[in-house]
């Protein structure tokens, strides 16, 4: 019996070898999507349950024949890298199911190599979370960039989708330096393995040096502000289960390398580094979140989303490195589980409503919410399992959004017993923050659905819209079962991350004092949830009055148009369209925006309204970088005059500079 | 007591060799130029025939000889053709200024002791005093190079470089060795030919040795 | 008795007088092959030769092959072997396009074989001297290749090139004259002064000052051939107007040469001088180089000059990490050398049959290879991304130790690196992308374009990013300790 | 756990609350009728209204999905849940450990989202216009909310509503400036929820100002009854919440039936109060323009984000 981490191995070899397959059958449509792709979920529901029953047991490793001299690749499986292994499995099986009926023959890229490129990046984030040394961890990193970009590329005939591609391998490979440096700083004078690192012990200079090293390089994968600019191109512009896995999973390897290097590979806990993170990860969330609400397009709305809850989990990141330089390792284990137990919500919901999109998007080859709308009724499937979605993360209870954000304010509740006066005065008005943002997140959500699914269809070529295919609906369900579980269950789930807090902090949260129905994270009478005892009232109150109202009054209904206000000439386009919905928040949080307007005069035959939004920081922080570059460039292509006196007269001074030098 | 007398007469040669590269520093006749550069020649070829004699290196004998068939009898041969073919009589003009060009010179002959001085304290030969001029010789031909902005003056810049070189090796340490100084002959020679094809390609390209036509590469 | 070292000398010299008389025939292109292959046959013969019995000292001392030099010699017949299968279609699309006339054509093959053959003298000879002259005979028939095509771009590339590295190899023939009368009063007057097999190890007992002196012309002098900022002015334009083949070579080989030759300058100074002003020296060049280099590139037009801007960055980075020095940053050099030759030839390969395809150098022509040529496409597409660094491809790893010695040996280096590294990455994949990408407007060629070197040295720049044979590390830790 | 008295409390607790609700809706409108000098239609009116509704048969658009008949349910369901867990008569209550007050806030969101959702199934202009007027007024109010319940579970270090209940009115006399603050940042927030003057007028049916009345424009029949009763619950459960938390004296402790007997006429009599206070401020308040509201409930929050600042200053 092999142990988990052999048969993990034995999966992703499997995903290399389906990879391969592909590209000799480059346009076997029938192969890959009934074949290649299914057996990939297989693999990944095998990852995901070697992962499970590697949380409890105790660590695992390997070194491989590959790598560097002297420095093999090693792998290791301990309960942080179980645990994301976890998320990645079962997210990607559904993943895989609903893109074994995603991917069609198009002009772009061949299916084939579209499963290449997919399942290498699957593989290579896998190996992202198994990796023990810094080669193979930046190596892994690297492909996982690589691959992710030719897949983001995948319609490259168009232009904007160039643009991101490029945008995006920048930024991830300019981090990834980063990255690397942060490892220079901690390899100490050692070997590469993550295990001398942990033995090394730094100066505080170089300790602070390798965070901030490592908070730019993983921030700039996760999409932090003000790194994140790539992502709201990237993930719309890649194919909708692509967007799903990068949103879902890829996402998740930035946050387990802060994990890694801040807890594992780094031993002290610096109270303002918690700061640092916990104000960037503030901002992140607001900024995502407002952003989110005034987008137009469905895909950009939901990555900028993804921003805002890269946020919240930074958010609890911060708090736990406070509560961890500060002693008080049961409120640490508390925002650590909000962490974690966000993120693996964050991996279900939000690839649940990619995919939703996906879907959406081949039944109307249509991604601006403005010309959506009353697809409920066209494709219920879709429609009803991406409410569960929607409500998921909006954070309403039962469901599993409102757990992580549950726990989250919890240990923001518990921080007033921080030493420290900055601490608490900051902490309450961080709260706040987070609240808002929650809050802010409920109104992008309704937006979103209400404007994609309910209401009148907007345009007359959605009436032609059909329902997902089987696959696809498959995919959707696993998903969405998802959501229901991490909602209704919470005990057990903080019960698998307890392993993972056990590990980094020596501590756990114990997650229930009174049975499994109860959540109680510190004490019964400080704080307790049920969604189970939640969600069956809910259904028992709604059984009953419907019961009581049919019990006594008659159940008749008719049908007839809606009430028009006397003005019968309305219609589809009448309605409130997302710019429209948009527009409070525009007005509230004007400040914020870069925007242009184009209004409409009385007088214009054809009156037509356009609003673009912009990103301050992309002219404040990038264009300005953009241009000292330019600016650079032209002095120094000055050394290139072409006369060949003035090239002799640069060897001719650096001779006689050298020889002063030397005299 | 002759000694002193040999390296006396060393130092004038050596001299002179210094006088000749601020000739053909300043020079603005290419014919004339030419001139010197074979000037130099027989005089880089006298001081090692005298290092030859007052140490008695035979090796130094051949190099002599090497020297002066090459530097003073065939490079000027080939030289005074090769203009006579390209016809390129007129004067050159530079690209500095005359009396700017020559501070400048000064300036690196200054340098050019300092630099040589501890090595020539080091030195175990009897012309060690003059590795300064020879550095100096190479400096100043480095320089004529820059200022020159006809193709043939700037190879013949280059010329008066290798001589630098030649008699640095003999002030410093008598020479190559003889498989060396063979090789850099042949070098020396192959250039010319190559360099003199290059002229009449450029020539018929650019109607002109003007090197300000080889300006169109560049990062603009 | 070793033949596989007359044989490795041999062949090309042979070849090039050969092809003097026949080059223009038609078989000339296939027995240029021959003799490429032959040479890299005896060059693994005299490798396999070194590695089981150590290093070799013959002909009176005049050649000496050690770990450091045999392995250069290996790389050197293999890109060559490469290049030469390249040029074959390559060239005789050039003729049928009218570009080169039989002649040329007779010039370039005895050019390529003669080129080769004073390379792998440099790398073979014991004579500090004998090194210098090959050097310079390097530099002449690369000249002559450079200039192949006549037109005014190229033959002004090719003056500039003479005129600035006859140059700068004066004053490493300067630097030479000083390091002979330092080791004169050492090991006596006549040849054995100048046999690195005695200086090495006399090196303690050289005269510091006569020798800070004699590395500085020679570092001006050698570097202008690395192409090291502000001596690198020759380069782009050498690489660009020559013909693609001739590019290559020239960034493959004949840089790795000149620093070899830098390198074993380096040993004796730093044994003189017990001081490290060489690596001071090498590491200040080497980052201004890739620093400088990085700006560069965000400015081209011409796809050939980017790539050779490219080489002056990585050239400038190998030699940093043997300005660092220490094993591993040596290691790292070495391998960065091999990769960074094997990679940049492999892409001028590619950047050839793009070039031929649409009919220009102009990048903002060249659009959407994958469309009509995948394989070129693809070439171009890995071989960049290859090149800037990202694994798996193998140049990561040098990549990787040089930056992580870096942090911790010489941190006030990074931010450089950094932001270089980021530079030249935006520059690069912004040009290459749309290329390779996108609409097209290629065409199709009389003759189908040779790939299987393309992929040949990228598949082995991507096994190296996963796997290094042990010998092969044995190898470069023997030649890393050599330079210390 | 489950005390029987305590099961007695939760269930007649919840009867109560559903029974009484509309009683309390129409005492308020009953005080601002004759504060504007009317005599009002009596405070049984709602009642009334309700069973009118009920009676009448419902009118559904062609455009109305499963989702527009399930939202009255669920949205009543909710209110039922927030009762439940409020302590209004006793704090014995076994369900409480379900849901604290973070949760609270969550069963008024979800409710909120689905009335929303309702509103643009539809697919008319008001309807949508509606909920996004809503939604712009609960990502406000929830937070300055929430801010304010974080107030009381910093000073019984509790989220669970009886606890802070038992601890608060166990509490010796002092004055607690933060409670203060909290307690105006809750009165404006309630008003905002329950689409009161001056944020939303019940009684409008002008288009361009309504909040309330806009989105449940499709809505008639039982539904539409459905939806009346659970705004009278939801008035109700806040003025319980804001009863349990500024005023928490007379509320019973642990499973005592005396005390729950003596709790009663105290809950009426702080409601009777509660009601007529809040029919006094929509007199004395005019409604004012909607995008004035952001500020308004900014306000709000402000106030509630003070009152932890000056708790953790002064009382921590």
């Amino acid at each position: 019996m092999p142990g988990a981490l052999q048969l993990i191995l034995g999966v992703i070899l499997l995903w290399l070898a389906l990879g391969l397959a592909g590209v000799f059958f480059p346009r076997n449509l029938r192969l890959v999507s009934r074949v290649l792709f299914p057996a990939g979920a297989l693999g990944a529901l095998v990852v995901a349950g070697a992962a499970l029953n590697a949380l409890g047991g105790a660590t695992q490793s390997l070194v491989l024949p590959l790598g560097l001299p002297d420095l093999p690749f090693h792998l290791r499986l301990d309960a942080l890298s179980a645990f994301f292994l976890l998320l990645l499995g079962a997210v990607t099986a559904g993943i895989s199911v609903f893109a074994a009926g995603y991917f069609r023959q198009g002009d772009g890229t061949p299916p084939g190599l579209q499963c290449l490129y997919y399942h290498v990046f699957v593989a290579s984030m896998a190996l992202v979370l198994l990796a023990d040394d810094a080669y193979a961890f930046m190596v892994f990193w690297e492909t996982m960039a690589l691959s992710s970009y030719f897949l983001v590329t995948s319609d490259h005939a168009k232009a904007e989708i160039r643009r991101a591609g490029f945008l995006y391998l920048l930024i991830a490979h300019v981090g990834a330096i980063g990255i690397l440096l942060c490892f220079g700083v901690l390899h100490g004078s050692g070997d590469y393995t993550f295990d001398t690192m942990r033995e090394v012990q730094l100066a505080p200079f170089w300790a602070t040096l390798a965070f901030v090293l490592a908070l730019f390089g993983f921030g700039a994968k996760a999409g932090m502000l003000p790194l994140h600019v790539w992502l709201p191109e990237a993930h719309p512009a890649a194919p909708s289960p692509v967007s799903a896995l990068m949103s879902a999973v890829m996402l998740k390897t930035a946050i387990y390398g802060l994990l890694r290097v801040l807890f594992d590979l780094l031993h002290t806990q610096v109270w303002w580094w918690g700061a640092t993170i916990l104000v960037l990860g503030l901002a992140t969330a607001l900024y995502g979140v407002i952003f989110s609400a005034v987008q137009s397009d469905m895909k950009r709305l939901l990555a900028y989303s993804s921003i805002e809850n890269i946020g919240f989990i930074l958010v609890g990141i911060g708090l736990a490195v406070i509560f961890q330089a500060y002693g008080m390792r049961a409120l640490a284990a508390l925002a650590l589980t909000a962490a974690l137990y966000h993120s693996i919500n964050h991996a279900f919901f939000k690839s649940l409503l990619f995919l939703a999109t996906g879907s959406v998007l081949h039944a109307t080859h249509e991604r601006a919410l403005g010309k959506l709308g009353g697809l409920i009724h066209r494709m219920p499937w879709v429609a009803w399992l991406a409410l569960v979605g929607t409500l998921a993360i909006a954070g309403l209870p039962p469901l599993n959004g409102f757990v992580s954000e549950w726990l989250l304010l919890q240990a923001f509740l518990f921080s007033p017993s921080l030493p420290h006066a900055y601490l608490n005065m900051l902490v309450p008005v961080a709260a706040a923050a987070v609240v808002l943002a929650a809050a802010l997140a409920g109104y992008v959500m309704v937006k979103f659905y209400g404007v994609v699914f309910l209401g009148q269809p907007r345009e007359a070529s959605l009436a032609t819209a059909r329902d997902a295919g089987i696959w696809e609906r498959a995919g959707l369900v696993w998903l969405a079962a998802g959501c229901i579980a991490l909602g209704v269950a919470p005990v057990s789930v903080i019960g698998v991350i307890d392993a993972v807090s056990s590990q980094l902090l020596g501590k756990t949260l114990g997650a229930s004092a009174t049975g499994w129905m109860f959540l109680t994270p510190i004490s019964p009478e400080r704080a307790s949830y049920a969604p189970f005892l939640f969600l069956v009232v809910i259904l028992l109150v709604w059984l009953l009055t419907w019961l009581a109202v049919r019990q006594f009054y008659h159940g008749e209904s008719r049908r007839a148009p809606p009430w028009d206000c006397g003005f019968p000439a309305q219609n589809a386009r009448m309605q409130d369209s997302a710019e429209g919905f948009g527009q409070p928040i525009r007005q509230v949080f004007e400040p914020f925006f870069r925007m242009r307007r184009e209004l409409p005069t009385p007088f214009d035959a054809k009156p037509r309204y356009r609003v673009t939004v912009e990103d301050h920081l992309w002219y404040w922080l990038y264009l300005p970088i953009v241009k000292a570059t330019q600016m650079i460039t032209r002095v120094v292509t000055l050394l290139q005059r072409g006369r060949i006196s003035v090239y002799l007269t640069y060897s001719f001074v650096t001779l006689l500079i050298l020889l002063l030098f030397v005299r | 007591m002759h000694l002193p007398m040999i390296s006396q007469i060393i130092n004038l040669l050596a001299a002179i060799l210094l006088l000749l590269s601020f000739a053909m520093l300043t020079q603005r006749r290419i014919l004339s130029l030419i001139n010197f550069f074979a000037l130099q020649g027989l005089t880089l070829t006298l001081a090692i025939l005298v290092v030859a004699y007052s140490t008695g290196q035979h090796h130094l004998y051949y190099s002599a000889a090497l020297t002066f068939v090459l530097k003073v009898l065939i490079l000027p041969w080939v030289l005074h053709r090769l203009i006579r073919k390209l016809n390129v009589k007129w004067d050159v003009e530079t690209l500095i200024n005359i009396p700017t060009t020559m501070l400048v010179g000064i300036g690196l002959v200054i340098l050019a002791f300092n630099v040589a001085l501890p090595i020539s304290q080091l030195a175990g030969t009897i012309a060690r005093s003059t590795l300064g001029i020879a550095l100096a010789c190479v400096l100043l031909a480095f320089l004529t190079m820059i200022t020159r902005s006809k193709a043939v003056p700037q190879v013949i810049g280059f010329l008066a470089m290798e001589n630098g070189l030649v008699f640095a090796a003999t002030s410093a340490t008598y020479g190559m060795p003889m498989v060396v100084e063979f090789g850099i002959a042949l070098d020396v020679m192959v250039g010319m030919v190559i360099l003199g094809v290059f002229f009449f390609q450029i020539r018929e390209r650019f109607e002109s040795l003007d090197i300000r036509h080889l300006e169109k590469l560049t990062e603009e | 008795m070793n033949w596989q070292l007359y044989l490795v000398l041999g062949t090309p010299l042979l070849g090039g007088i050969l092809l003097a008389l026949w080059g223009h025939k038609r078989w000339a292109a296939g027995l240029n092959i021959a003799m490429s292959v032959a040479t890299f046959v005896a060059a693994a013969a005299l490798t396999a030769q070194i590695i089981s019995d150590g290093p070799l000292i013959t002909a009176n001392e005049q050649f000496f092959v050690d770990s450091l030099n045999v392995f250069l010699v290996a790389l050197t017949a293999f890109v060559s072997m490469t290049t030469s299968l390249f040029s074959r279609p390559y060239m005789r699309i050039e003729h049928a396009l009218g570009k080169l006339s039989d002649n040329r054509l007779r010039l370039f093959h005895s050019m390529y074989q003669l080129f080769i053959f004073t390379m792998l003298v440099v790398l073979l000879t014991n004579n500090l001297g004998i090194l210098w002259v090959a050097l310079e005979a390097a530099t002449l028939t690369t000249v002559l290749l450079v200039s192949l095509y006549r037109t005014p771009a190229s033959l002004e590339a090719a003056w500039k090139y003479f005129i600035l590295c006859g140059v700068g190899i004066a004053q490493a023939l300067f630097g030479t004259i000083l390091l002979y009368s330092a080791s004169q009063k050492v090991l006596g007057a006549g040849g054995g002064a100048l046999l690195w097999t005695h200086l090495a190890p006399a090196a303690g007992s050289l005269e510091p000052t006569v020798m800070s002196l004699a590395f500085v012309f020679l570092l001006v002098g050698y570097g202008t051939k690395v192409g090291l900022v502000p001596l690198h002015n020759w380069l782009p334009d050498a690489h660009a107007e020559g013909p693609t083949p001739v590019s290559a070579i020239l960034s493959g080989l004949l840089l790795n040469v000149a620093l070899y030759a830098l390198l074993r300058c380096k040993v004796l100074v730093d044994g003189a001088l017990q001081a490290p002003f060489a690596s001071h020296l090498m590491m200040g060049f080497g980052l201004l180089s890739v620093v400088v280099a990085a700006f560069f590139l965000s400015k081209q037009k011409d796809v050939k000059r980017m790539f050779a801007y490219s080489s002056v960055e990585h050239m400038g980075l190998v030699t940093f990490a043997f300005g660092m020095g220490g094993p591993i940053a040596n290691f790292a050099g070495l391998l960065h050398m091999t990769l960074h030759s094997l990679t940049k030839s492999a892409i001028f390969f590619a950047v050839g049959h793009a070039a031929q395809k649409t009919g220009t150098q102009i990048m903002d022509d060249i659009r959407g290879l994958i469309k009509v040529s995948p394989t070129v496409g693809w070439g171009l597409m890995l071989g960049s991304i290859a090149i800037l660094g990202v694994p798996p491809f193998g140049v990561f790893a040098s990549e990787f130790l040089i930056l992580t010695s870096a942090m911790r040996q010489q941190p006030w280096a990074t931010p450089f690196l950094l932001i270089a590294l980021g530079v030249a990455f935006a520059a690069v994949f912004s040009k290459v992308q749309p290329m390779v990408f996108g609409e097209t407007n290629a065409k199709r060629l009389p003759h189908p374009p040779a790939l299987i070197p393309v992929f040949a040295h990228l598949a082995i720049v991507l096994t190296l990013g996963f796997y290094i044979p042990p010998y092969l590390v044995d190898w470069y830790r023997v030649a890393a300790k050599l330079i210390g | 756990m489950i005390s029987w008295p305590g099961l007695v409390a939760q269930l007649t607790e919840i009867l109560l609350a559903v029974l009484l609700a509309p009683v309390l809706q129409g005492w308020v409108n009953q005080c601002r009728a004759w504060l504007q000098n009317k005599s009002g239609p009596g405070i049984l009116q709602p009642y009334r209204t309700l069973r009118k509704l009920f009676a009448k048969e419902v009118v559904l658009a062609h455009t109305a999905s499963p989702l527009f008949r399930a939202a009255p349910y669920v949205v009543f369901a909710c209110m039922c849940l927030a009762a439940a867990i409020v302590p209004i008569l006793g704090n014995d209550l076994p369900f409480s450990p379900a849901a604290d007050a973070i949760a609270l806030v969550g069963i008024f969101a979800l409710a909120r989202v689905f009335i929303s959702l309702a509103a643009m199934d539809i697919g008319t202009a008001f309807g949508t216009l509606g909920a996004r007027r809503e939604m712009m007024v609960g990502f406000l109010a929830e937070p300055a909310l929430l801010m304010v319940l974080f107030n009381a579970s910093l000073i019984s270090h509790s989220t669970s509503l009886t606890t802070i209940v038992e601890h608060l009115a166990h509490l010796e006399f002092v004055i607690y400036p933060s409670l203060a603050f909290a307690g105006v940042a809750f009165t404006m927030v309630s008003l905002a929820e329950n689409a009161r003057i001056p944020v939303d007028n019940p009684s409008t049916h002008l288009e361009l100002t309504m909040i309330h009345e806009a989105m449940v424009l499709e809505y008639s029949g039982r539904h539409l009854a459905l939806i009346e009763w659970s705004a009278a619950l939801k008035l109700f459960v806040y003025s319980c919440i804001g009863i349990a938390l500024f005023f928490p004296f007379g509320i019973a402790q642990g499973g005592d039936a005396v005390g729950l007997v003596l709790a009663l006429p105290a809950l009426a009599a702080k409601l009777a109060v509660g009601g007529f206070a809040m029919a006094l401020i929509e007199m004395l308040s005019a409604k004012m323009r909607i995008f004035r509201a952001p500020e308004f409930l900014g306000t709000a929050f402000l106030l509630a984000v003070l009152a932890l600042l000056i708790h953790l200053l002064l009382e921590g």
